[in-house]
């Protein structure tokens, strides 16, 4: 038995145009928890997708059990007892629970599948999850945090004695994250290795043995997780002090821009807020708690049913968000990939489309010249790095992509302009760049409102918290004399 | 299949009990669209309704074997007493026939007949249309003063008997008189489709004499082509239609075959009359004949 | 709760399964109250003569109809089997003709030729990632052109009296009373249902058309899964070229023309998604029947051919808005409207 | 860089724009090449006689192509051209006949229905979200179905002399030495590139192919811009069927059966993704040379029909599989073979 169940030497792996992971070593112990960190794009999942035999390593040894592995294929790596639970959600939404579970490795007598049998093994590994829901449901009608549920508990039946977890919780509700770190504590003390990704490094502190620290494809440093703290980490991580994690900035606010009276939309339900000139208004509540449903709303995305918005007093009756935009407010959107941008299309386009109405003239042409300059504008003031306003949004990294989500708005004078979880995903260094757009947005006069379900964050960039939960605000709060518990306590006001 | 063995004279006078007052004739022709079928129609239309017989008219929507195969089974199983069959092709078809005798139907061919033996048979002899064709082709070109060249033939498809019939009686007497034929273009009787082609030979060849179009919409796109050309080429083509008449009128074809479509279905039904009463049924073969449109 | 379990299990369970079944059961309403008004409007339409020739009829477009299933399930579509019906057709019957070959090896010689094209199909389509539409538009412009090249762009003789009993298995033969294709078309069902409920084929066809990514990331060999539904429908659309061939006693070049959009109706119409992953072949059958008896009956109520045709196209669309209305709970057709 | 950006402005840029532009190009040569060997084989094939006819040949199939094109930027699929053209042909034609009206109102009228047929499209797909290619499957069926009615399910007699202008505008006439039709296609292609390259609604156009929601969060009136597409391709699927009642002198049932195809193929030769988002109008117009210069130059070399199907399948896959690796940079085909 080696003293380590996986060894990665020197692994290489180009992309077209990105060197994804430089030379990288990597070892895991069984029974250890190892934590995987680093900013947007230093390769973390890459790395993992080729322990888990869905890319190929350029170059490089990798070692299992101590007898070195050829090219894997993701049913061998799964054969060779190594698990993952993947970045972006990886279900099929019309099968159920159980076949999703089973997909791959379906329980099969004379090649007909034993469907009761997998209902029945893939409700015990539920009920292990306490997570419940029947086996025979189908995916779709899932809220997205059950659906993770469900990817956790596939990755666990296949009873792997390496389980990797790459960003298992960024949509999880913190009472499952809770269950799952027992889970996790559980299968480390039967030996098996756990490799866990994730952005929100207080996480770490309840699990990590350890934590590898990558940047730009190369592996920086491993440490034991007592001998470092957080803010090494994120020195490490960034390559630089990072003085303020928060540089909120205080201005008097102005005037009353935005008043929403007894709203109601989907399950958001009598909703009620102002929002003043130059202040941020951060959206708290667990996943679910209806948050993109009210925005969404105040978009013209969500149909209204009751209730009445009013921008500096007057009454607006906003049915698509082309009439929000008119009348200057503005949503950056929760999931950049499905709901933010035209990945196929060029940045100049992405930023234009937004903005067709101010780069064309009366018979609808549009004036290549100002769209050009917009580009431009809007590249220099988000500093996206890209080579030229004409690279397609796709072979940008998330958190460049998420500059434009958020940017696209900014080059013409909202009055309201909201964001929706601006900065799920991204790394340490593109979440400050997009707490500064917020605070010019403020200093602007601007009214601001944002989601996230990172608390920190909330409290850090906000001056007033409204914390929704089942569809109601259950609490308004002053950031600056707002606890984590307190928000919590209100966030989980299911009886209203 | 046990209903191929009964044999037909058994079943056809409890056939004609069953048929209460009016018999029902069928007539299925191939397609429904040509101006040619429509004819037909109108012509078994007049005498069955002078005759008092319940008549209908099917046929595929395209020209289809399968299609007019299952057009026949609807038929026997809509109790039809007579069928008057255009056949597609006279073998697919003969199965289909075979079966529909077998359950007491009586047959009669229109314009194409099938393998299978049927009562009587009313068609243009299509070979000797063709061979009419070609004639009046090679006097058009000796009168014009050509005595050799090359000549197009614009026809439907290889798969449709009648017109190939016609290309190679049109071939054979025109290849006799020494022109030279070129590779027949295939277009399905398509009007536009035909034209292109047609541009395609008179492009393609300087010494173009010629171009025999074997079906309305083979001969509309052969006469709009010369017409578009301005070349002194001479057209013959094949049916009556409105457009053909114009195309004739203003020269651009100088004759075309015209059948007599009327007359199939006019005499038809007669004749299904005369075979559904036991009358005499006259010859078994005939031909409804050509006239020559100038 | 674990009861309950129970009972739904098996085939129930599998049939019952939401893949469609509400638009199923609406449809096969609908075949039903058609029905009877064909048969209130021409008494004949009962008769057990018009019913086995309309059973008989539906058959080709019903296997047809399972193979495109197969294919639209998996997210794709293949427009390429109706040229393959011809050329199966052609390839059997210029075999038996002018090749003089025994008819039960012409058979086999030419489904594997059929299968070829199924396994290009998803050779393009798996492998080369071309869009299915493309790659088997192309594919359906070849095959066509082999039907027409195999006997020199000539439609064949007929095939010898020696294939009688090949003519008799595939077309005019019967058996307890029913002929044969009809026996066929059910065999076929029965076993290609099966596949698709029963077997890890089945459930890998449902997975890539639902989530092809996490497909091929669950372990799934999305290549081999993939390319197998396209030899499915290849096939398939070779047993019907057989069929053609023993209707028609020949090989005609122009065989199974427009087949592969009449397919793709039959399983829309019987709830097949065309965005993958939902169906059941049950519905597909349906969906033919729903077709066929539209062609049958509106013959023998004597409606003119183009009002057949402004019937269908108007079954189509009704069936799929049905659909989405069974899917989406709700239509409100006033908010459609209005909505932006 | 900024300097850099600059230079590449206007039309130039737009046009060397990467989207697509590697296609197009490749493309292009292959026409030239196939031309050259066209030429070769026989000499004739250059002639101005047959040049002129080629372009008039390929305008058609071009004007249908731009259509698809802006449907397939969409995303969608339009299979109701071919239908609307033949219902075009056939209702300005009886219009004319049987109606007795003035040709330019009868055209008008006619493109007006198409138009109809179009904005029922749009309304099917953008409102009631069926999938384009049922949707549109339906209306094909419907808009054949109209076609066989509107003049009593027979072809039309030829149109009055006094439609003569009409037939000149829109087949026989030429100016400048160039067929009337070719002008035609011409200002269309400008304007319709127009549209879609320097306009808001081209820029929509592309957004909701790209990203239906994002385009929708950004203010974009899906709804009509979706519905736009549809209209568009109507409306020269409704000009085409013109064309080929001026061309005929008469309206045929069956004109511009799958046209509909062909216009994907041209589409797709030319570098328009059928996934959305991706496509030029210039590169449909080269892929429909290519298709008229493949038909036309095979039939001047005198090869058989049944070969010219399958060359221009071959074609059709190439062409595609060009493109893939054009934008994947690189395609193994090894690779290909191996990955699983
Ligand atoms: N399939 C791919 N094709 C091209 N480039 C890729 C691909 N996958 C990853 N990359 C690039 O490789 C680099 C590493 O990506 P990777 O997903 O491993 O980063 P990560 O550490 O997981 O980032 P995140 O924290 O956002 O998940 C990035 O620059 C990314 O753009
Ligand atoms: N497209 C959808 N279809 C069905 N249910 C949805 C949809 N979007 C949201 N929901 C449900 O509506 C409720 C509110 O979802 P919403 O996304 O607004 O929550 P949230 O507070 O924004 O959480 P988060 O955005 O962090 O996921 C949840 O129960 C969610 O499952
Ligand atoms: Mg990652
Ligand atoms: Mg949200």
């Amino acid at each position: 038995m080696p003293e380590h169940l996986i060894e990665l030497r020197g692994i290489s792996k180009v992309f077209p145009g990105v060197r994804a992971l430089d030379k990288v070593s990597f070892f895991l112990k069984a029974g250890e928890v190892h934590a995987l960190v680093g900013e947007n794009g230093a390769g973390k999942s890459t790395l993992m997708k080729i322990i888990s035999g869905i890319y190929n390593r350029d170059e490089g040894e990798y070692l299992l059990n101590g007898d070195s592995v050829g090219d894997l294929t993701p049913k061998k790596a799964q054969e060779l007892g190594i698990a993952i639970i993947h970045q972006e959600l990886n279900m099929c939404q019309d099968l159920t629970v159980a076949e999703n579970i089973f997909l791959g490795r379906e329980i099969s007598k004379l090649g007909c599948v034993c469907q009761k049998e997998m209902n029945r093994d893939a409700k015990e590994i539920l009920n292990k999850l306490k997570i419940g829901i029947e086996p025979d449901t189908v995916l779709r009608k899932l809220p997205v945090s059950k659906q993770q549920m469900v990817e956790i508990a596939k990755a666990l039946s296949t009873n792997a004695r390496i389980l990797i977890m790459d960003e298992p919780t960024s949509a999880l509700t913190e009472r499952e994250i809770s269950e799952l770190f027992d889970i996790i504590r559980t299968l480390k003390s039967n030996g098996c290795a756990i490799v866990y990704i994730s952005h929100r490094l207080e996480e770490l502190e309840h699990i990590a043995d350890c934590v590898s620290i990558f940047r730009d494809g190369r592996h920086i440093v491993t440490k034991d997780f007592k001998d470092t703290d957080l803010n090494e980490i994120i020195s490490y991580m960034v390559g630089r002090e990072i003085k303020e994690k928060f540089p909120a900035v205080e201005c008097q606010k102005g005037s009353k821009i935005l008043e929403v009276k007894n709203l109601c939309s989907g399950i958001v339900n009598d909703v009620s807020f102002d929002l003043y000139q130059g202040e941020i208004i951060g959206l708290a509540g667990l996943i679910g708690a209806g948050r993109t449903e009210l925005v969404r709303a105040l978009f013209g995305a969500e149909s209204i049913t009751g209730g009445e918005i009013r921008l500096k007093g007057r009454k607006l009756n906003i049915r698509t968000p082309r009439d929000a935009i008119m009348e200057g407010i503005v949503l950056g959107p929760e999931d950049r990939k499905k709901e933010g941008l035209c990945t196929k299309l060029s940045i100049r386009e992405n930023i234009g489309l937004a903005n067709l109405d101010r780069i064309c003239n009366k018979a609808g042409i549009v004036s290549r010249n100002k769209e050009n300059r917009l580009a431009e504008s809007a590249i220099d003031k988000l500093k996206i790095k890209t080579p030229s306003q004409e690279q397609l949004v796709n072979n940008l990294s998330g958190g460049n992509q998420q500059k434009i989500v958020v940017g696209k708005w900014l080059v013409r004078n909202a009055e309201v302009v909201i964001f929706d979880e601006p900065t799920r995903g991204i790394d340490v260094a593109a979440k400050v760049e997009i707490y500064n757009i917020m605070n010019d947005l403020k200093r602007q006069g601007i009214g601001v409102i944002f989601v996230s379900s990172e608390m920190p964050e909330v409290m850090g960039m906000s001056d007033r918290i409204l914390v929704m939960c089942n569809g109601r605000i259950t609490g308004d709060l002053i950031s600056r004399e707002a606890t984590q518990d307190e928000i919590l306590r209100c966030a989980t006001k299911y009886n209203h | 299949a046990p209903e191929v063995e009964t044999p037909a004279a058994a079943t056809t006078p409890e056939a004609a009990e069953i048929s209460a007052p009016a018999k029902t004739v069928y007539l299925i022709t191939m397609d429904k669209m040509d101006q040619h079928w429509v004819t037909v129609d109108a012509g078994a239309k007049a005498m069955a309704d002078a005759l008092g017989l319940n008549y209908k008219w099917d046929a595929p929507d395209v020209k289809d074997n399968a299609k007019q195969i299952e057009a026949v089974n609807n038929a026997v199983a809509d109790k039809a007493d007579l069928i008057l069959l255009a056949a597609n092709d006279p073998k697919a078809i003969s199965e289909a026939v075979k079966n529909a005798k077998a359950k007491g139907v009586k047959i009669i061919y229109v314009d194409s007949a099938a393998d299978e033996p049927a009562i009587a048979t009313l068609s243009t002899n299509n070979y000797q249309a063709g061979a009419l064709a070609g004639q009046t082709m090679v006097e058009e070109l000796k009168a014009s003063g050509k005595t050799s060249g090359k000549i197009g033939i614009i026809s439907v498809n290889t798969a449709t008997n009648s017109t190939m019939d016609r290309e190679n009686g049109f071939r054979g007497v025109v290849e006799a008189a020494g022109y030279t034929i070129l590779t027949t273009e295939y277009k399905d009787g398509d009007a536009a489709a035909s034209q292109e082609a047609a541009y395609g030979f008179i492009a393609g060849n300087e010494d173009l004499v010629g171009l025999y179009g074997t079906n309305e919409g083979s001969t509309v796109g052969v006469g709009n082509a010369i017409k578009a050309s301005g070349k002194s080429i001479i057209g013959i083509g094949f049916d009556k239609s409105d457009a053909i008449l114009g195309l004739l009128k203003d020269g651009s074809l100088k004759a075309a075959m015209a059948q007599n479509p009327f007359t199939m279905g006019y005499l038809g039904v007669a004749q299904a009359y005369a075979a559904l009463n036991d009358l005499s049924t006259g010859p078994a073969v005939i031909d409804t004949g050509v006239a020559i449109l100038r | 709760m674990q009861k309950r379990e129970y009972n739904f299990n098996g085939l129930l369970r599998q049939t019952v399964s939401i893949r469609g079944m509400g638009q199923v059961i609406s449809v096969s309403v609908a075949l039903i109250i058609m029905t009877i008004v064909f048969g209130i409007i021409n008494p004949l339409f009962f008769s057990k003569d018009n019913m086995t020739n309309l059973l008989r009829q539906v058959v080709p477009i019903m296997i047809i109809g399972m193979g495109q299933s197969f294919v639209l399930i998996t997210g794709g579509i293949d427009l390429s089997i109706g040229s393959v019906a011809g050329m199966s057709s052609m390839i059997s019957a210029t075999l038996m003709t002018t090749g003089h070959m025994n008819p039960w090896l012409a058979a086999f010689i030419t489904i594997a030729a059929c299968c070829a094209v199924g396994l290009i199909n998803g050779f393009l389509v798996s492998r080369t990632k071309l869009p299915a539409f493309i790659a088997t538009l192309g594919t359906m412009i070849i095959a066509r052109g082999i039907a027409q090249l195999s006997n020199g762009n000539m439609n064949t003789d007929g095939i010898p009296e020696a294939a009688k009993a090949f003519k008799d298995l595939f077309y005019y033969g019967d058996t307890f009373g029913l002929y044969n294709p009809i026996w066929i078309g059910l065999i076929l069902f029965i076993i290609f249902n099966f596949i698709l409920s029963r077997t890890r084929t089945g459930r890998h066809t449902y997975a890539i058309g639902s989530n092809y990514e996490a497909a091929k990331l669950s372990g799934v060999n999305v290549i081999l899964a993939e390319t197998k539904v396209y030899i499915f429908s290849a096939f398939l659309a070779g047993i019907v070229g057989l069929m053609l061939t023993a209707q028609s006693g020949m090989g005609t070049m122009s065989a199974g023309t427009s087949y592969e959009l009449n397919a793709v109706a039959a399983s829309v119409i019987g709830g097949v998604s065309t965005m993958g992953g939902q169906g059941l072949l049950f519905g597909t059958v349906i969906g033919s029947f729903i077709w066929g008896v539209l062609n049958n009956g509106l013959q023998f109520a004597g409606a003119p051919l183009a009002l057949r045709n402004l019937v269908i196209g108007v079954v189509v669309i009704i069936s799929v808005l049905i659909d989405r209305v069974a899917r989406s709970g709700k239509f409100d057709f006033r908010k459609a409207l209005k909505s932006k």
